[in-house]
């Protein structure tokens, strides 16, 4: 664990300094304020907006800690939220269709790790058939629509309500992320997925069971995928076959990695993770909410501003830029 | 040895006499938005209705899906192409393979830049810039010629992004009080339409009077980001946008928009009878303008239920 | 001959399935028989091709390029700027925009080498930065390039029906195949994705070959991006968005293991095609819905890594 | 000193947490085979590592031939020409014999062309001057262990280098094989090369070397001339104790009866193109043995009984138990063990610390639920690391880093804690020293008069007549022949092993 720990070290100064620019560059950034009974503030805007890439991250460093990768989150996502859209239209209960989304979303990561484990495809090539295809099955279910949940849903508690002044979308991110965690260190199930990823073929002689980690792992991304999907879908009171989830598995996979996983597997941190798509949502909303001199930042800037970011978090982790130092140094004396 | 392409002898054009049924192929966008859809079902529904043979191809906004799609088209010899181009340029060398092999194409929603303009039948489109001024001169009157804009861009560098800011520039340019403060894109979608109105209501609080959004489903976000902040979208913020959807209509009658530029995305029959008549050998003009109206709230009930998309 | 057989099975199943895929088809769809129709399979996929080519080496040597997509669109938009705006002729702005993507490439490489820093992870921040320049290039996120009269008729130009973007393709395929049989560095290549550490220790090139993969990887994304200004006569910002999946897939389809060391060029211009090919059915077919075009290629894709699967677990028997 | 090809001054090499090299001084003389021999992790392929440049030591100065050099990386090395064997095999698995020999070297045309015809036979000449049969056209993956190893000795060799290292090149090779590599040596050094070359076998040092340099806890404790430094004082050299305890009770736990149950029962199991149908009960506290050659099925048999691969026909029942569905994870739950020949592919999760590694197999038997509390772990491993003498500054130290050696006692640590009531040990003993083979082997003694039933694979002969009550002898791909008792020798082993017709007059 303090192994761990010292990995944290470098996001979580990242993340101050990005706090830190953005305080001195608007004093109001850390106010709180109770309005009607929800906590606003840049900060909760910032969790808010990132529960969606949270919980993708937190399934994906599952996925990634297996050595595998799944591109297609954000089409269960559309899934999802489609399927829940689609069957609140139709009159269901909102339960019916909160367990229906989610159903669909434990059924594509069900698919996905059974091609992957059990029929033995890569998982690059075999989530990217869902990728393609799962946009596709978003738009049959929706039949190519963006179809509006109706406002009087309780549904929309999910993007909306609050407990306690929390939105709820912060609550169910920071939720799972620490049930996740707590699973990962009270039983063996971290252990077994970092084996997996870290050396299939001495798993499988030390007799783990490989087919079933990796189908777990799959279908536990599946689930939070739809939950993300949810929350999106109630975020905009509308199923959007097209948009929702649209380039966050990229984000996702950005997070995992700022995290410290090994995408080649065998090693993660959830609470990396959480940090690294913390730190990705604050950027962009840094970018969104700053302005110069009355302009506002180009967007394009994020990308760049992002990937810088992430190069120089992940330059001054490697052991390498380390070893630089002390022989520049000593070539300099 | 190089050679320029002479591809393919005479298409048979001459099928409208034969019981065979005309084969037409769409080279459609994709479905990123409400409109997008209302279009291709369109175009399915009076294919259908005529007993047209369609080809249909969703290219998920890539030219080069498109092309690939158009190039399907001329291999299988259908009887024309009807094409809603992503961006304006980059067609005359799939265009002059269609023409050579005898395909008329008709372009719908969209003009393309070509050095030849017998590459294509003729251009069924709205008129952006006409949309994007319109839709200023409602807001101009609506606010009395004063007052801070936002505005949400489509996706940057699509010709109805650009095409509804100039409009809309030109629309407010009369009107000094009139200033957009803050401008950026959602690329037309709900979702990012939200995001990007939450971040304007935080960055300037209290100071926005009017949101102008390129397309109907980012108003309907901003609608949401406006709620959230504790504000009333339509009287506390005026909202204006383009497209006409249903949606849209519905949110006027609750009041929450105060108006839309119709864009109407209903083109398959005028599609299909410029199909019939270019087949039939008629001339057609270059350019076949669709009229487009001003809706708002005082109209919005009666028209609600005449909606098709 | 029976151990050549053996050893080159997954190249030639991947052919089987391919010319039953194309066969199929033909069948189904009169038109795709013609030859038009065949040459167009490499046209219109010239650029995923090129970009798919320098994938190869990339995986070959046991990493990945996520950034490839960005840079074809950012090279793109460089042309048309050098080409276009600044009214440079083109046989300098080309190899300038050739000359910079294989730059980028060998400084994500660098990074990679260097300081060990995981290849998705530099790629991924190679895709953002790429991707950004390109849509700061200019306002409008598109560079029209007007009268330029040389793209205009090299974009006009062919060859049997095949266009410049299949020539150059197919001549990169070839260029490509020599490299990586007939090269030390292109062997160097596979030892490094075999066992990087094994070839240092063997006393190999590790360095240059790395890096140079990587700006291979940049050059051809590159030549990508001028392929498709020719096609199209426009720089554009918001091509080729997530191109590098459909790369990597057309690489792995054809046969080349995803950690390295084994797999072909060869290979991959069969999996571009079976990509084409799938990619292209849905223009064939009468009457559907939008979102069928999505569901029959991932359906199609499936089908077929399946079918290929099966005949790698038929042959292990 | 004048012939001095290689001296080596003072080098100190440090790892987190472990000085791997304190100030060592080797010097290498041009035309004498120099043995590097110490205990697991006393820093042999720290220092060697270096010396090729694959490694870059904290401080110490390198000479070749009297002139400094600093060598960065192997191909420098290479060049000024140091040439090695590396003790985990460094070759390119997915590349074929031909070009792992060549690669680097190949044959190429005057506009740099590789020409494939020429390298071929350049290949086939190199493998057939090694004594070695095989089709260079095969990729390297599909070859035995012993085949890489003896592929990447004739790399090194070809390479006409002037210092020539060898990390245990011997730890997988048979008798006649490693009979005709010191062949091989001796020609070299007359030649005039210097060579680095480090066993754990005694036999071996006494038999190729001129002189012995003995490192411990990565200190130089001594080099002496072969034949000034008696067998005994070389091991309480390297153990750091007066070794007069090493004779041990051997020979009389044989004599033991094992008439046991049957724990295990294969009745003509085989599995096509690996190995022909074979029968073989395996009884409580019995120690079967396999013996062959390399490449004659020893890894295959063992992998079958354990069902990581699937057999094609035949049956196993297990306890009484019959395996229909056979898989690693049914095998242990049954009570079987395996460990694996290959550690580095098939034994460890080089990224986890020691002490995950030497728990896993306990960690998937209880499920992912029942996860054992934290101190058991920290006191199980704590037992293992110590009853093993398993040499890690910390458990939590990933396993990768971890000499070769102690990498091998942590795997056998993983199986022994199980308590399997079958164990199967697939070259147990392979790279680690001699105390802690006397260790295992009499660990296999002890567990065998406990009543456990034990496969033993070994390529040492003797080892296996030492440690068996019974031998199994296979010839390609087929048992040959069986062994108990009184007429296991190595003579008699051998024998089967070469004669033809001799398998059939058993029974
Ligand atoms: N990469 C590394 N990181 C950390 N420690 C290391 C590393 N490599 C070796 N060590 C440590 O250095 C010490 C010497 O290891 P070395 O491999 O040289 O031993 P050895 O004498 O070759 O042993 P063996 O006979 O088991 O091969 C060991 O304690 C080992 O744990
Ligand atoms: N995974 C594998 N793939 C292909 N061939 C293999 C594999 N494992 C073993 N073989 C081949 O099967 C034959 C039997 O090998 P096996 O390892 O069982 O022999 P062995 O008696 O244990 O010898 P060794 O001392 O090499 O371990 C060898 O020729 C080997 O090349
Ligand atoms: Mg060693
Ligand atoms: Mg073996």
């Amino acid at each position: 664990m303090r192994e761990i720990g010292r990995h944290l070290l470098w996001p979580l100064a990242a993340l101050a300094i990005l706090l830190a620019f953005n305080a001195l560059r608007d004093p109001a950034f850390f106010h709180l304020r109770l309005v009607e009974g929800r906590l606003t503030g840049a900060m909760i805007d910032i969790l808010n907006q990132g529960a969606p890439v949270l919980l993708l991250a937190l399934g994906m460093t599952l996925v990634i800690g297996t050595g595998g990768i799944d591109l297609s989150v954000g089409a269960v996502m559309a899934v999802a939220g489609a399927v829940a859209a689609d069957l609140l239209h139709s009159g269901a209960s909102t339960a019916t269709a909160l367990a229906a989304a989610v159903g669909a979303g434990l059924a594509a990561g069900l698919w996905n790790g059974s091609l992957i484990a059990l029929v033995g495809l890569s998982p690059i090539v075999a989530t990217l058939i869902l990728m393609v295809a799962g946009r596709g099955i978003a738009q049959l279910v929706s039949n190519g629509e963006i179809i509006d949940i109706a406002p009087d849903a309780a549904i929309l508690a999910i993007g909306r309500g609050t407990v306690l002044g929390l939105p709820f979308p912060v609550l169910i991110a920071l939720g799972a992320a620490a049930a996740l965690a707590g699973v990962a260190r009270l039983t063996s199930l971290g252990l077994f997925i970092e084996c997996v990823g870290g050396n299939e073929q001495a798993s499988r002689y030390a007799g783990l069971a490989v087919r079933s980690i990796r189908l777990a792992a799959y279908a536990l991304m599946g689930v939070l995928a739809a939950i993300a999907g949810l929350i999106d879908a109630a975020d905009i009171a509308a199923a959007d076959a097209n948009n929702c989830g649209l380039y966050l598995e990229l984000d996702s996979i950005l997070a995992v990695v700022i995290g410290g996983a090994a995408l080649t597997g065998g090693r993660f941190s959830i609470a990396g993770s959480l940090l690294g798509a913390i730190i990705i949502q604050t950027i962009s909303t840094s970018i969104l909410r700053a302005d110069f001199g009355g302009r506002s930042v180009p967007v394009e800037l994020n990308l760049i501003i992002k990937a810088t970011f992430v190069l120089a978090l992940c330059l001054v982790q490697s052991s390498e830029w380390r070893r630089w130092r002390p022989l520049r140094r000593s070539a300099a004396a | 040895v190089f050679a320029f392409a002479s591809c393919s002898k005479k298409s048979s054009s001459d099928s409208g006499s034969e019981s065979k049924p005309l084969v037409v192929g769409f080279s459609q966008i994709g479905a990123e938005s409400s409109w997008r859809t209302a279009e291709t079902k369109s175009i399915r529904d009076e294919a259908k209705k005529r007993g047209v043979d369609l080809r249909l191809y969703d290219a998920q906004q890539k030219q080069e899906n498109q092309i690939k799609a158009i190039n399907s088209f001329i291999a299988q010899r259908v009887d024309a192409i009807i094409l809603a181009p992503v961006v304006e340029t980059g067609w005359e060398p799939v265009l002059t393979q269609a023409k050579a092999a005898g395909i008329p194409v008709i372009l719908v929603d969209r003009g393309v830049k070509v050095s030849d303009d017998s590459l294509y039948t003729t251009l069924i489109a709205s008129d952006f810039v006409a949309e994007g001024r319109m839709a200023a001169q409602w807001l101009a009157k609506a606010l009395n010629g004063a007052g801070n804009i936002v505005e949400l861009q489509g996706t940057p560098g699509s010709a109805p992004a650009s095409d509804r800011k100039k409009g809309f520039e030109e629309g407010i340019a009369p009107h000094a009080g009139l200033k957009i403060t803050r401008s950026q894109t959602g690329e037309f979608t709900r979702a990012k339409g939200k995001e990007v109105m939450e971040a304007f209501l935080k960055a300037a609080p209290g100071q926005v009077n009017a949101v102008y959004a390129h397309n109907d489903d980012m108003a309907l976000g901003a609608i949401q980001a406006i709620e959230e902040a504790g504000l009333k979208p339509g009287t506390d913020i005026l909202i204006v946008s383009i497209d006409g959807v249903r949606a849209a209509f519905e949110a006027m009658v609750a009041g929450k928009l105060n108006c839309t530029v119709e864009c109407n995305p209903l083109l398959g029959p005028a599609a299909f009878d410029a199909v019939e008549m270019v087949l039939a050998g008629e001339t057609l003009p270059k350019n076949i303008v669709v009229q487009d109206r001003v809706f708002d709230q005082s109209t919005a009930a009666e028209v609600i239920d005449s909606r098709e998309y | 001959m029976r151990a050549n057989l053996t050893r080159h099975w997954p190249l030639l199943a991947t052919g089987v399935v391919l010319l039953a895929l194309y066969i199929g088809a033909a069948i189904a769809f009169p038109g795709f028989r013609t030859w038009f129709q065949f040459t167009r399979l490499f046209s219109d996929n010239a650029t995923l091709g090129l970009a798919a080519v320098g994938m190869t080496f990339v995986i070959l040597s046991g990493g990945i390029d996520l950034s490839v997509g960005a840079v074809i669109a950012c090279a793109s938009m460089m042309l048309a700027l050098l080409a276009g705006e600044l009214a440079w002729p083109l046989w300098l702005a080309a190899p300038a925009v050739l000359a910079a993507g294989a730059a980028f490439g060998a400084g994500m490489g660098g990074l990679i080498h260097i300081f060990r820093l995981p290849p998705f992870l530099v790629t991924l921040a190679g895709m953002f930065l790429a991707r950004g320049t390109a849509l700061l290039l200019s306002p409008h996120k598109r560079i029209e390039l007007g009268s330029h009269d040389s793209v205009r008729s090299l974009s006009l130009l062919h060859v049997a029906d095949f266009t410049l973007a299949a020539l150059i393709f197919l001549a990169a395929v070839t260029l490509s195949a020599l490299a990586l049989r007939w090269m030390r560095w292109g062997r160097t290549v596979y030892a490094i994705g075999s066992d990087e550490s094994a070839a240092r220790l063997m006393g190999l090139a590790v360095a240059p070959t790395r890096i140079g993969v990587y700006a291979l990887s940049g050059l051809c994304a590159a030549a990508g991006g001028i392929v498709h200004v020719i096609g199209t006569q426009a720089g554009d910002a918001s091509i080729a968005f997530l191109l590098e999946l459909d790369a990597i897939a057309a690489v792995v389809i054809g046969g080349t293991v995803l950690a390295g060391g084994r797999g072909s060029v060869l290979g991959t211009l069969l999996g571009v095609l079976i990509l084409a090919i799938i990619t292209t059915i849905p223009g064939y077919v009468s009457d559907l819905d939008s979102w069928w075009t999505r569901l029959i290629i991932g359906a199609l894709l499936l089908l077929f890594v399946s079918l290929q699967r099966v005949s790698q677990h038929w042959r292990e028997e | 000193m004048a012939d001095a090809l290689v001296e080596m001054r003072e080098i100190v090499k440090t790892y987190p947490g472990v000085v791997a090299l304190d100030a060592v001084d080797f010097t290498l003389r041009a035309g004498e085979i120099h043995a590097l021999v110490g205990e697991n992790g006393a820093g042999k392929s720290t220092l060697i590592r270096i010396l090729t440049g694959a490694e870059r030591p904290d401080r110490g100065r390198l000479l070749l031939n009297g002139r400094e050099i600093h060598a960065r990386s192997p191909a420098e090395a290479q060049r000024l020409g140091v040439a090695a064997v590396y003790q985990e095999i460094n070759l390119a698995p997915d590349l074929s014999i031909a070009e792992n020999l060549l690669l680097g070297r190949e044959p190429r045309s005057r506009f740099g062309w590789i020409q494939w015809g020429e390298m071929r036979r350049r290949a086939r000449q190199i493998v057939r001057s090694m004594g070695l049969e095989a089709d260079v056209s095969a990729p390297l993956r599909d070859c035995s262990i012993a085949l890489r190893q003896m592929i990447a000795v004739a790399r090194a060799v070809d390479q006409r280098a002037r210092v020539l290292v060898l990390d245990e090149p011997t730890s997988s090779l048979d008798a006649a094989e490693t009979g005709r590599l010191f062949d091989l040596m001796r020609r070299l050094r007359a030649a005039g090369l210097g060579i680095v070359f480090i066993t754990h076998f005694l036999e071996q040092v006494y038999a190729v070397s001129d002189r012995i340099t003995v490192l411990r806890g990565g200190r130089c404790v001594g080099s002496h001339a072969a034949r000034d430094l008696p067998r005994l004082a070389l091991v309480s050299a390297m153990l750091g104790k007066a070794a007069s305890a090493v004779a041990a009770e051997r020979a009389s736990t044989r004599r033991a009866d094992c008439g046991g149950a049957a724990r295990l029962v294969a009745k003509r199991v085989f599995r096509r193109r690996s190995i022909q149908p074979f029968d073989l009960t395996l009884r409580a506290g019995e120690v079967v043995g396999l013996a062959g050659l390399l490449g004659s099925g020893r890894t295959e048999m063992a992998r079958l009984l354990f069902g990581v691969e699937t057999r094609d026909g035949g049956t196993i029942s297990i306890n009484g138990a019959a395996m229909h569905r056979h898989s690693p994870r049914r095998s242990i739950r049954a009570g079987v063990a395996l460990a694996p020949e290959d550690r580095r592919a098939a034994g460890l999760v080089p990224r986890l610390s020691v002490r995950d590694n030497i728990l896993l197999a306990l960690h998937a038997s209880r499920g992912w639920l029942r996860r054992l509390p934290r101190r058991d772990q920290v006191a199980l491993a704590e037992q293992f690391v110590r009853s093993l003498s398993i040499a890690t500054p910390d458990l939590r130290r990933p396993v990768a880093q971890l000499s070769g050696g102690n990498q091998q006692k942590v795997i056998l640590a993983r199986w022994l804690l199980m308590e399997p009531t079958i164990l199967l040990l697939d070259e147990p003993t392979r790279g680690i020293d001699i105390g802690a083979k006397e260790q295992v082997e009499s660990l296999v003694a002890d567990l065998r008069v406990r009543g456990m039933a034990i496969v033993f694979i070994s390529g040492e002969l003797e080892e296996v007549v030492r440690v068996s009550s019974r031998v199994v002898v296979l010839r390609d791909r087929a048992v040959v022949g069986e062994l108990e008792g009184a007429a296991i020798t190595a003579g008699s082993i051998m024998e089967r092993i070469a004669g033809p017709a001799e398998g059939g007059g058993h029974a």
